[in-house]
């Protein structure tokens, strides 16, 4: 499926044997740079092959990755984090973790989707979809932010809202649509950045925002490429049409002005320098929290509403005036 | 009740683009019905009482009380991705339009119902699974709008799909632009009355739908956000029988009432007299300030 | 446990005879008259004793008689009723029922808790006692009475606020405190009629109102007899004791002000007239209502508010002023 | 830290009414804990770290900086039931007085915590089980409007066995008058932080206890709406080990966070900054308008 696997594998076995050699060459007089600067020009050749120009088919899979970072490390990078838990009535989701927070002395709140790093935590974490438990109590946060004046944090990683029995039997729908009235009404500054996977309504119900980043190689798409290709051809697997039917990459987005700003990655992947991608992120975050703070809450919802309200009018804007 | 104008205007074919002269089957219990009789029946199987779904003209004419005035269908689709898979989004929507008489999955207006003054939303399967792509959206917005501008009530009938693939982000975007619309028009405190018809999934059920004052659903309808393909493959196990139908939504407490297609414009009458009577009442305590 | 019982067995069966006789005089000409009279003027005597009365106990029972009308009869006494279901997230609790009704023309939202009139409905009622998911559905309704301008009316008949795991589970505490809110902050004229038992916090629930109407024989506490006398002696069978300690009587509350007015009932009970009771009770909702429409929402809150305010504040009433 | 001169002139004897010379067994694990140990672990047995109940002023000066100005205090309870059980109320109170050391199971006023100004309140279950009647309601009451007059965030730590019987509907009435002043502070952009300690039930629990914006608990520390007893008596059998814990509230999502009492006041000083942080926040971007 991963179609970087094989090539991953090589990868990591040069890099293996670089360390290998580094290690040799520190401990005895031989000289071996030039056997380490082969293997790493060689190392340099396959990483922009393999990643130079990603496929967005590949770029799904980047931003699969395993060893992506998560909400939970750009939380770490957070000054001072105090997470809060549950719905108030049922249940505390782990596939989505919030709460208040200090980032570069703003206080904040913070939410993110939160995948798992390993099987165990993906069990736990239901593999960041959000059951309703979960989007309630997101929205149960975007309250607490708007009564506090905390300007809303979130980060998006989730192939989508969980679609199993009992998100059905507990409104799923529901829970989505309020999260949307919240996050639309919120009377302080909401930053979305997508991390990872951003899949449908499941992840637009945290990334109405009056800014949203995303990472260089991250997707968000209206379905996730599996399901779109269930959906239009019944077949699952052709995943990786649909992927370069759905415009789904960071480029193609902020093209349409869906998506207002795009951070880099190293080449390969957040994978290979999480904390600096991390603390890019942070400072685009920080930056555009500096120029919303200055709005009043009024102005900032006005604004918020044209944002939303221009995109897909381009039929009625040039359509003849004076209809009513 | 005789055809309005407006309606014979519009309507070339019925919603399933069959000639009227045809017989159909009752998917329900197997029954052949005449079309013009099933018509006349609301579309509803004379024997089993299944409720086949309508097409969107159809049902404006079994709501409002005369006429209706449809806005927004100037609004024409784009094709902001270039979609092209088997055959190009463009070609797709020109056999939709020609196969359902529609120029889109929502038709959107004003018109009375029972004397009331409304905004007029009705989505219809019939055209792209009645799935939600940017002229869904900006005529639902623009119904919104410019309802709250005349500070009158809403009533919305879905019938949807979920987004629309070929439009993708455009398309997921209309959620966000319609719960927009939705929060201006309730702030402004006007009523919205959802009607939930077979079926309502995906984006559609995650928005509007869902963000009602009161939601109607027509018997065993099926609703919920899932597709209840997307949920067997999760858990791997077949569904209950009944399991996403309007009734099942009861009982879980997501909806306000299943009701029948006969009795649903009455009903609406007394949901749009209770919005009425309960503005008027404000207003009347308001004017002692 | 009834302390009714054995002497409305003898007035069922005076009731029975009395029929029989008159049946009896229309069918012959013989006149039975002064028989009837004898049996009707018994019939009176034992009727005065039994209910002439009543202690406090003894109303306990009366407000809990099964021929009492509950919150559907009340409910089936207005113009038009169209009940609506569901806390939109999980259940429709069906211990309570909502809606949107008419009102001698006015358009209300009418919310009452439902006991069952049998067993069976017992069990699908829960006896009366409502669920978190119960609460949140009156709360549902609460807020969509005030974004429709509605006034609220409000049938209270409840033991008290379910007991069970699964309503702890579901935070049945966070459920009443937010309803709590609901009918504090519902910006519409709200009456409640106290038709039954209003147990504890469970009853308060719907309580909250601009005018509290009270039946003549209903019982409103801050505990059930059973379980104040549990609490305070570990021993529920002294209930009888605790009903005369807790002035649940509507005289008694009157006399503190915590309820607004009193409905007389006929002798023996709302049970022997329900729908002159019903009527009566219908009426007084009606003409409170007639003289709250003129309030401006902030002075119905302003007056609200000072209504509740006052309740035991005797001690800071006369205590020295600028303290602070 | 040093027992400040408001806690030595209010605590003539400790929470439980003993003397700190005394020897106290750990409920959970049965050490035996010299009190004075004990007090100054802030009441946490060292061996198991099991929580004991600690009473209003001893709490009090757990969290507050340095001075505490109690309001409310000359607020004295009534007998409006005329009670008289096996003892009147005004003997009960009297007894519950002379024990504690306390005037009535809340303590409410004015302080600061981590430099922040606060309203505080602390309710204690030595007095008459922490139950709810005139004066806790009406205590409560006032520091809610004073601190909504002074626009500072609340923080009340709840302790309760729920509405005090002896009070009858007057008792119950509280609830509704806290709710009232509760929302007022709330609508007026005020902060509520509660933290429930053991036990927190009844009335309590369903008015300011879960009304607040924030809510934390201590470890294992009892809530709910209905007693153990209750519940059991009601399904008529045992009830798992841990249920209505505060670790099974998290997990069911009701409260936000768990929190060892030797952490609280750091927690409450990280949220009040929070709080204050948000403020300020909010009245610069207002200040552009
Ligand atoms: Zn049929
Ligand atoms: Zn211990």
């Amino acid at each position: 499926m991963n179609p970087f696997m094989d090539r991953e594998k090589a990868l990591l076995e040069l890099e293996r044997r670089i360390a290998e050699l580094r290690t040799a060459s520190a401990d005895q007089p031989v000289d071996m740079s030039s056997e380490i600067g082969v293997l790493e020009t060689k190392y340099q050749e396959i990483l922009r092959d393999v990643y130079g120009a990603p496929t967005p088919w590949q770029k799904v899979h980047m931003a699969r990755h395993p060893n992506r970072p998560t909400s939970l490390e750009y939380i770490a990078g957070l000054d001072r984090f105090d997470e809060l838990h549950g719905d108030r009535h049922y249940e505390d989701d782990q596939a989505v973790v919030g709460g208040a927070a200090l980032l570069r002395g703003r206080a904040i709140v913070a939410i993110g989707q939160q995948r798992g790093r390993d099987t165990k935590e993906n069990l736990r974490r239901n593999f960041g979809m959000v059951a309703p438990e979960g989007y309630r109590k997101v929205r149960r946060l975007a309250h607490l932010a708007t009564r506090l004046g905390l300007p809303i944090v979130t980060f998006v990683d989730t192939k989508g809202a969980d679609p199993g029995i009992s998100s059905e039997e507990h409104a799923q729908s529901e829970a989505i649509a309020q999260c949307l009235i919240a996050f639309t009404t919120a009377t302080v500054p909401i930053v979305a950045s997508i991390i990872g996977e951003g899949g449908s309504g499941g992840a637009l119900a945290l990334a109405i925002a009056d800014r949203v980043i995303m990472l260089e190689h991250s997707t968000y798409s209206v379905a996730s490429p599996e399901g779109c290709a269930a959906i239009l051809w019944g077949d699952a697997s052709k995943a990786d049409e649909a992927a370069s039917h759905l415009k789904l990459t960071a480029q193609d987005l902020r093209g349409f002005g869906i998506v207002d700003e795009i951070v880099p990655e190293p080449l390969g992947g957040a994978n290979r320098d999480p904390s600096g991608v991390v603390t890019r992120v942070l400072e685009k975050i920080d930056a555009a929290l500096e120029r919303l703070e200055t709005l009043p809450a009024q102005r900032l919802l006005a604004q918020r509403y044209e944002k939303y309200r221009r995109i897909g009018a381009w039929a009625r804007e040039t359509a003849p005036a004076g209809r009513f | 009740m005789p055809m309005p104008e407006w309606l014979r205007v519009r309507r070339g074919k019925d919603a399933g683009g069959r000639d009227a002269a045809q017989w159909s089957k009752c998917a329900e219990c197997g029954e052949m019905l005449y079309r013009r009789d099933l018509a006349a029946n609301l579309y509803v199987c004379s024997r089993c009482g299944h409720h086949f779904r309508i097409g969107a003209y159809d049902r404006i004419s079994t709501i409002v009380d005369g006429d209706f005035t449809e806005i927004g269908g100037e609004v024409q689709v784009g094709d902001p991705l270039q979609w092209s898979d088997r055959k190009s989004y463009p070609v797709k929507l020109a056999g939709d339009r020609e196969k359902s008489g529609l120029s889109e999955a929502v038709v959107c207006g004003f018109g009375q119902i029972g004397g009331f003054d409304v905004a007029l939303g009705v989505m219809d399967f019939h055209f792209r699974g009645g799935t939600m792509g940017t002229v869904v959206g900006e005529r639902v917005t623009m119904l919104l709008e410019e309802a709250t501008r005349r500070h009158l009530p809403c009533v919305i009938f879905t019938a949807s799909g979920g987004a629309r693939m070929e439009e993708g982000m455009f398309a997921l975007m209309q959620l966000a632009k319609t719960t927009a619309a939705v929060t201006r028009f309730m702030a402004d405190g006007n009523a919205l009355i959802t009607v939930l018809t077979d079926p309502t999934t995906g984006g559609v059920s995650a928005s509007f739908a869902f963000q009602a004052d009161i939601i109607l659903a027509e018997p065993k309808a099926m609703i919920g956000f899932a597709g209840r393909r997307v949920i067997e493959q999760t858990i791997r196990q077949k569904l209950p029988e009944g399991f996403q139908a309007a009734e099942f939504l009861l009982e879980h407490g997501h909806i306000d009432i299943v009701v029948e297609r006969r009795l649903l414009k009455e009903t609406l009458v007394r949901f749009l007299d209770y919005t009425a009577k309960g503005a008027a009442q404000r207003a009347r305590a308001e004017a002692h300030a």
